[in-house]
């Protein structure tokens, strides 16, 4: 434990509660929808791993979904549209000993911040990413989003978006996530179950959480009856193989389509975070680096010595 | 004859003709001598046209002067596929004669490759030499390196040759070429560097006037450029985390700063784009660590919107803007001072942003201590604007000038010990953005802090930092924020030796302004007009873009009759600002422009005061 | 007695409020009276503190008014998931009240819904009525509602109790109701309204003196925002094609552009970022259609690096930049001016691009015109800049003003039969940027075009757009490109009107300069300086930004001692553009700016010439 | 044929040399590179289709590979890095007529452009992509790239790059490519068909081609042996089937790491392009756009029809 950081690593007794800012207790999203699950579903999995208020990071983008870190009580970063990923893994980088998590919608997520998703899953930072998939923009009005329907009609789209949805399961794995799991807002346990696995987890676990949106997306409902492939007859897959995580992704965004809901854990892979790659190479310190600035002892390198080696 | 040298290589990229020419210009400047060198070369990996130029002489450089007076024009080996010979398009392979010999002094050595270049195919070779009685030493240096080692190694028998004209000794070379090179290559090296020196001496009679100069240094001196008095700085100032993607001209500052990062425990990441460069900056810093970003125009362009969140959210971020020749990928290799509006005004709403551009090599290190020291105090972006050249130019510096302490020091956060009697808003959460901050600076906590906790916000928001549209509120926080800048202009007057550096008599008539990289060759043009004894023209070179200088640049204007306003850019950028922060004297700037792509040389600015200060008397 | 209503309806978002006032503001119209509405409403999809203003009057309106008159508050039925009582924070239910209290004038009547807002939970109401001499009128407008359809058309019952109120007739109101709606829905509506008027003119006793003014049109009227003329004028100029990506406020054009394209032929995108969507533009204008894109501060930020490119390459597009207030995410449903310098500055390099920013509905059409035709006539990407206020801001104008001809002509390309006799490079490639061409457009072929192939290219390039960095052929390109801007500003000044709107006594002593929208609320306030029929103040408001009016601007500045520069952002950007353009006069500006995220009233302006202007004399 | 617009459609032989420009008849890339094979390839290929440089666009990004639109006679247009594809799939959108190619390195397509990669994928434009597979930043001088193997160095990986390389091909099935291919330099006859195939295929054509870059990435080499995995015995898969593609995919780029190179189609599908769908739902005309420009007997709707209907 860092005496100049003490709320990290305390290892105290966390209630849900304590996740539940007093200045903004109650969210300003629209009666029903799905964003409210997620909250609670995160203010769950927090305390029950254990982790304070202070010592979480949670970074978000901007979209109706990213005013979580509004409501959930932490130090809260609500960043750009589309950016929370790269602010999120440099900040675990600086600092490991946090538990960095990163939240936003679809759109900010799998759209205009795709480019940052594939490469984040594919460096594997060990951070929790949790996408609010709601199918739709929620609060620039209902346009499509990358993971609408094909169909999906809006002001923008008057005759119904001509682009099937991306396959937001599929893609994290062809990038490179190392824990992809799905889960649903009407699937409270589930998603507490799936949140506390993917904090655990060393490495970058992706979350594509159905959020549903009554107010813009009338057609995703409610996002039930759901089913868990995990304790579903129906289905057996392992979720270490990659092949069978892949075709069950598969037909699980392809269901999604007609209106099956799927859930669980698809791929759980154990490959070094990013983290411990850089460590293993020399190319990151062991000890956290923030930590460097309030340590008295440490005596700092200057360059004189570089110039005088290299330039005389 | 010349009292100093200026010595060209020419080749094509992928010659080694940069290696060949940073371990000349070391081996001059340990022969006592001060060292100013200059690059030219293309965007793209092999052929083209290239050369490299060392000036040297015994008294202070500030430019790499006019023209030259030393051609070693080692031919274009590379230019295309080398096996066919259809490769060379028309004269390609004899380029680095043919293109050179322009800007060549009246009385000029000129020292070819005959294994390569082959001077019929020079139109008008003769007359040219005698019409500015250049002196020709024709040598196959090819044949004499292939004889040793490789064809690559012709690069060292020019430098055989070039010494051996020059009278120079070859001691301060061979010490260098053994430090850096071992075994079989250093022998086949050291052979060739004595056989063409000997051969030259030997076979022919010098019929050129330009020797060695003598000169002598009373300390150590360390041969630099902007690029690496940036990354140093960097280093003296505890930053130990940069996120960047490559794009030349920053290219060169980062690649420093990643070979030196791992052995000081520091991160560097090279990330999938300049937005996520500018995004871990933020991250990392708003974790606790000293980080900078940074990028050329391009990639600048890309960091435009992560800028602006850095503003919002008071995230103290250091980014480099290594200037090329614009707009768009412009001449990606060429130097240019275009993006000044660009760093000023990039992302939308009102700006507040520190911009510092640094003249030469020392302030480039002043400057980016002082970026890191603002950026770190007051909680805000600090951006360090340069070029292609100031990146890129070599010059030789007292070693003693880096002997300094590092301070890695934020004053701008608040310790943890501070942190529970702090104001806090009655749910618990810490004024990060408090209201009443003196100087407009809201101390910041850091994740893993106990009582610190609150919220960052790209939305405008509350002392705490929730979201808000009060315009109460909104007003109290512009205001805080936009204080800053003000309070840093106090900050930086209050130093003992101010950014901005006034040049020549006090009392002279006429003045010339300047920005960023060109201090040096304005004050020998400077130097040059005052020639004749009577105070003619003075300088101030602006460094401090924002908070801009006004009292200094005021009183500087009010001082002259006339300026002229010398930058390197096409719509006169620098001359904009100054008449938007003044208000007045418009009528008084006469502006120098050049966008060609190379930087001014001392004459140029000389011709240029002559014509349109001087020439409407 | 007010000659003049503005009425005010606040509820939550979500509560319906816009579509009501739209409504209502059109049977305004309908009536004879001239409109012009306000919106204020927070970033969020429900709850929070939104109203809707109309000003009606039968003289012309330009501003929405100082304060109002007449507040229907509904109170807020969605604040928060509604099922639960604790949802709504303290007071959130109320705040439709209790928020706009502070601007009702003295006099004014406030109707409010006791169905949802319990007036013992607002703090000193009758006081505070009493003081104000406002005309309260309780009614249940929630149970009315509910008791003949459903909750939410209690905004219905608000519009009958108003119209009671101020004596106004129905029939406008159920026209338009009959058109919009059907079925059930609209007899439920119907008798709503219509019992809620006969139920207020029996119930209450009225005690105010407001009543419906009485107005008549010569022709028939169009209530627009700016955004519908923005989106007509681009239609009307054959633009069938746009690409963007949501973001308030400039998702009002790309809508009303993506319900229109279909019907017309054309093709809209919504793609995944803003660097895509400037790209896909700059794609569609290439392959020869007229192209736009668009976005709010933020986006426009990431099309940075793309406008560079449209600069280089000469690629005409028309980029619309709707700001809000920053910087960062800032308040994104508030009004801002902030981006006046990130427009025109930002991307690498020395700019080549046009801004044109319009003050209200009508410059808004002929400038979006404008903005097309200098693009595709002079191959240069140009911005239309505007704000949250004049694109949401509905006011009526002459239907006849939108009987225009269409005009889709591309004056800067080559039609494919002269392209064989046009300059070419010997090896066929047609020179698509030739040195000479006039007024510096050099005309531009379109893919599918024999003889017309060329290489465009964001690296500096030749007359056939082959990379190249010689000097002598980079600063014959930079030079065409730039004289463009010249060649603009010529071709602006030969119109037979001037895009910058003088008004006020031309003997005024005193100025106010402004831009954008501001232009009407300046003209009311210049107005009442004037009222005493003594010239005391003029004003000029510039819509053309770059290329700058330097002449018409340095005349009106030299015509008067002092000006007030009345801007709606912290640091005077247009103020300091003024200096830079005229590099002089600095002492005789005075700047008046407001960033709270609301726009100026004009009594606001009143005030400030008042202090600034007046006071120091 | 539109006879304003007169090279398109012409329908006559045309000669690879046709493509060779006199202006810049010799490319700058360094002896050796692997770029050259592209050029010669694309010249075949679009010889064999019989389409004229006038009737092509071909937009490409910044790099070494990129300055191929300077070497290859058509209408080029050398962009921003990392931006090809948007400005391509617009140009498509606009003259569906043109045969419009994209092409770029793998720093510019997987790396700063990887979002418009996967988001093009998906919409499935009808355009040929190529990306210049060389592994490394060339013109930068040989950071590594998304593709480089973990452990390139560099003097900004001085350490060994700590990330797994980018599956590109993986990539660009998860996002929705329809056909997918990958060749390498050394393999030019193989090269051409491929590109002939992508150019005749409706709908995104992506080809992942392998380009030595001798210069800075000697890890590479030539890549050779190389194994056409549709010749070689020792591979079955069908390409048309999703389950298969990815699997020999994955097995594809793991064995690149592992110096086996195998080339070849690895996915074929004849799901609608982006046109065909945005034409069927009526938002997208089916003449080309950039016609009617031309086009004397149009009659150009005008606003004052919707002003009137709407607004009055
Ligand atoms: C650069 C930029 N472009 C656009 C926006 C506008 N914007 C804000 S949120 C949003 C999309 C919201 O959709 P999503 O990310 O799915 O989140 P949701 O609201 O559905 O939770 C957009 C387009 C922005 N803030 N920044
Ligand atoms: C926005 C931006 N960032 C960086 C650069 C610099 N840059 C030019 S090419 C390149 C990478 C080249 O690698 P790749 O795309 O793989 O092409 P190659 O040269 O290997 O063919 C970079 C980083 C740029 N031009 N623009
Ligand atoms: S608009 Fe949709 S996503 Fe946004 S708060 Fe409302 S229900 Fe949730
Ligand atoms: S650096 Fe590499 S990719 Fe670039 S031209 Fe040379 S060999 Fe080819
Ligand atoms: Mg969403
Ligand atoms: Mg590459």
């Amino acid at each position: 434990m860092n005496t100049t950081f003490s709320a990290i690593g305390e290892n105290r007794t966390v209630d849900a509660n304590e996740f539940t800012p007093e200045i903004e207790p109650q969210p300003t999203w629209c009666p029903g929808c799905g964003d409210f699950a997620v909250l609670n579903a995160l203010k769950k999995a927090v305390s029950e791993v254990g982790r304070s208020p202070e010592e979480v990071l949670l970074v978000t983008g901007v979209g109706c979904s990213s005013k979580i870190s509004s409501y959930f009580e932490c130090y809260g970063f609500h960043s750009l549209h589309g950016r929370s990923l790269p602010i999120a893994r440099a900040a675990k980088l600086a600092n490991p000993d946090l538990l960095v998590i990163a939240a936003g919608g679809d759109g900010d997520g799998y759209g205009i911040g795709g480019n940052h998703f594939m490469h984040t899953a594919r460096e594997n930072h060990d951070i929790v990413y949790i996408v609010f998939n709601n199918e739709v923009f929620g609060l620039t009005k209902g346009q499509a989003s990358p993971t609408s329907l094909k169909g999906h009609k809006s002001k923008e789209q008057p005759l119904g978006s001509a682009k099937d949805p991306i396959r937001p399961l599929s893609m994290g794995l062809a990038a490179g996530a190392s824990y992809i799991a799905r889960t649903a807002a009407v699937n409270p346990s589930q998603a507490k179950d799936i949140l506390v696995e993917a904090i655990q987890h060393e490495g970058f676990a992706h979350i594509d959480f159905l959020t549903q949106c009554p107010t813009w997306n009338k057609d995703a409902k409610q996002y039930v009856p759901y089913v868990d492939v995990q304790k579903s007859e129906e289905y057996d897959f392992d979720p270490s193989n990659r092949v069978q995580a892949a075709q069950m992704m598969y037909e699980t965004e392809t269901s999604l389509s007609e209106g099956k809901i799927l859930t669980g854990r698809y791929f759980i892979d154990d490959r070094p975070s990013y983290q411990q790659e850089k460590i293993a190479r020399g190319s990151m310190p062991k000890d956290p680096l923030a930590y460097r600035y309030t340590d008295e002892k440490y005596s700092w390198e200057r360059s004189f010595d570089y110039v005088e080696n290299r330039h005389t | 004859m010349d009292s100093e040298l200026i010595w060209r290589i020419a080749g094509g990229s992928g010659d080694g003709i940069v290696s060949t020419s940073d371990n000349f210009g070391k081996a001059i400047m340990r022969s006592g001598l001060n060292v100013f060198t200059h690059r030219h070369y293309p965007s793209r990996i092999r052929g083209g046209h290239t050369y490299a130029e060392i000036r040297a002489g015994p008294t202070e450089l500030k430019s790499r002067g006019d023209g030259y007076n030393f051609l070693l024009a080692l031919g274009d080996s590379f230019g295309r596929n080398q096996k066919i010979d259809s490769a060379y398009y028309g004269n390609e392979r004899i380029k680095p004669l043919t293109e050179n010999l322009y800007d060549l002094h009246n009385g000029g050595v000129i020292v070819y490759d005959t294994g390569i270049i082959d001077i019929e195919d020079v139109p008008d070779f003769s007359e040219q030499v005698a019409e500015n009685n250049w002196h020709v030493y024709p040598i196959d240096l090819r044949s004499i390196a292939k004889e040793e080692g490789r064809d690559i190694m012709r690069n060292t028998a020019g430098i055989g040759a070039t010494a051996a004209l020059l009278e120079m000794e070859l001691a301060p070379i061979e010490a260098l070429m053994k430090a850096a090179m071992k075994g079989p290559i250093f022998e086949q090296n050291l052979t060739i560097l004595r056989n063409t020196y000997s051969m030259v001496a030997d076979t022919f009679e010098f019929t050129h006037d330009i020797r060695f100069p003598s000169g002598e240094h009373n300390e150590t001196q360390a041969l630099v450029s902007g690029s690496h008095a940036i990354a140093y700085a960097a280093l003296d100032e505890g930053c130990r985390f940069i996120a960047g993607y490559p794009m030349t001209p920053w290219t060169a500052a980062f690649t420093i700063m990643c070979g030196i990062l791992p052995d000081v425990g520091g991160i560097s990441e090279q990330v999938e784009d300049e937005i996520a460069a500018a995004a871990l900056a933020i991250g990392a810093s708003h974790a606790g660590v000293k980080a900078m970003s940074g990028s050329a125009g391009g990639g600048f362009s890309l960091m435009s919107e992560p800028l602006g969140l850095a503003e919002m959210v008071e995230q103290p971020i250091v980014l480099l803007e290594a200037q090329r020749a614009g707009p768009a990928t412009g001449m990606p290799t060429k130097t240019e001072q275009a993006d000044l509006e660009h760093v000023l005004y990039t992302s939308q709403g009102d700006s507040t942003r520190i911009v510092l551009a640094p003249g030469d090599p020392e302030e480039a290190y002043e400057q980016t201590r002082m970026a890191f020291q603002i950026a770190y105090g007051y909680n805000i972006p600090v951006i360090l604007l340069y070029d292609q050249k100031l990146g890129a130019e070599l010059r030789n510096i007292p070693l003693s000038f880096f002997d300094r302490d590092p301070d890695p020091s934020m004053p701008g956060t608040i310790p943890e010990s501070d942190l529970i009697d702090a104001p806090h808003h009655p749910s618990g959460k810490y004024h990060r953005y408090n209201y009443d901050a003196k100087d407009g600076v809201s101390l910041r906590s850091i994740p893993g802090q106990k009582h610190g906790r609150f919220h960052a916000s790209g939305n405008e928001h509350t002392q705490e930092g929730h979201i808000s549209e009060d315009p109460i509120n909104r007003v109290l926080q512009m205001d805080r924020r936009r204080s800053k800048i003000a309070a840093i202009r106090t900050y930086l007057d209050a130093q003992n030796v101010s950014n901005n550096t006034p040049y020549g008599p006090l009392s002279s008539p006429y003045g010339i302004l300047t920005w960023g990289s060109n201090k040096g060759t304005v004050e020998e043009a400077v130097d040059r007009l005052n020639s004749s004894g009577t105070p003619l023209v003075k300088a101030l070179s602006v460094s401090d873009l924002c908070p801009f200088p006004t009292q200094e640049v005021t009183s500087f204007v009010e001082s002259v009759s006339k300026i002229l306003v010398v930058e390197m850019n096409a719509t006169g950028q620098f001359q904009g600002l100054v008449k938007q922060q003044l208000g007045a004297y418009g009528d008084k700037l006469y502006g120098l422009l050049k966008y060609d792509g190379n930087p001014f040389e001392p004459a140029e600015i000389v011709a240029g005061f002559e014509e349109k200060i001087m020439g409407e008397n």
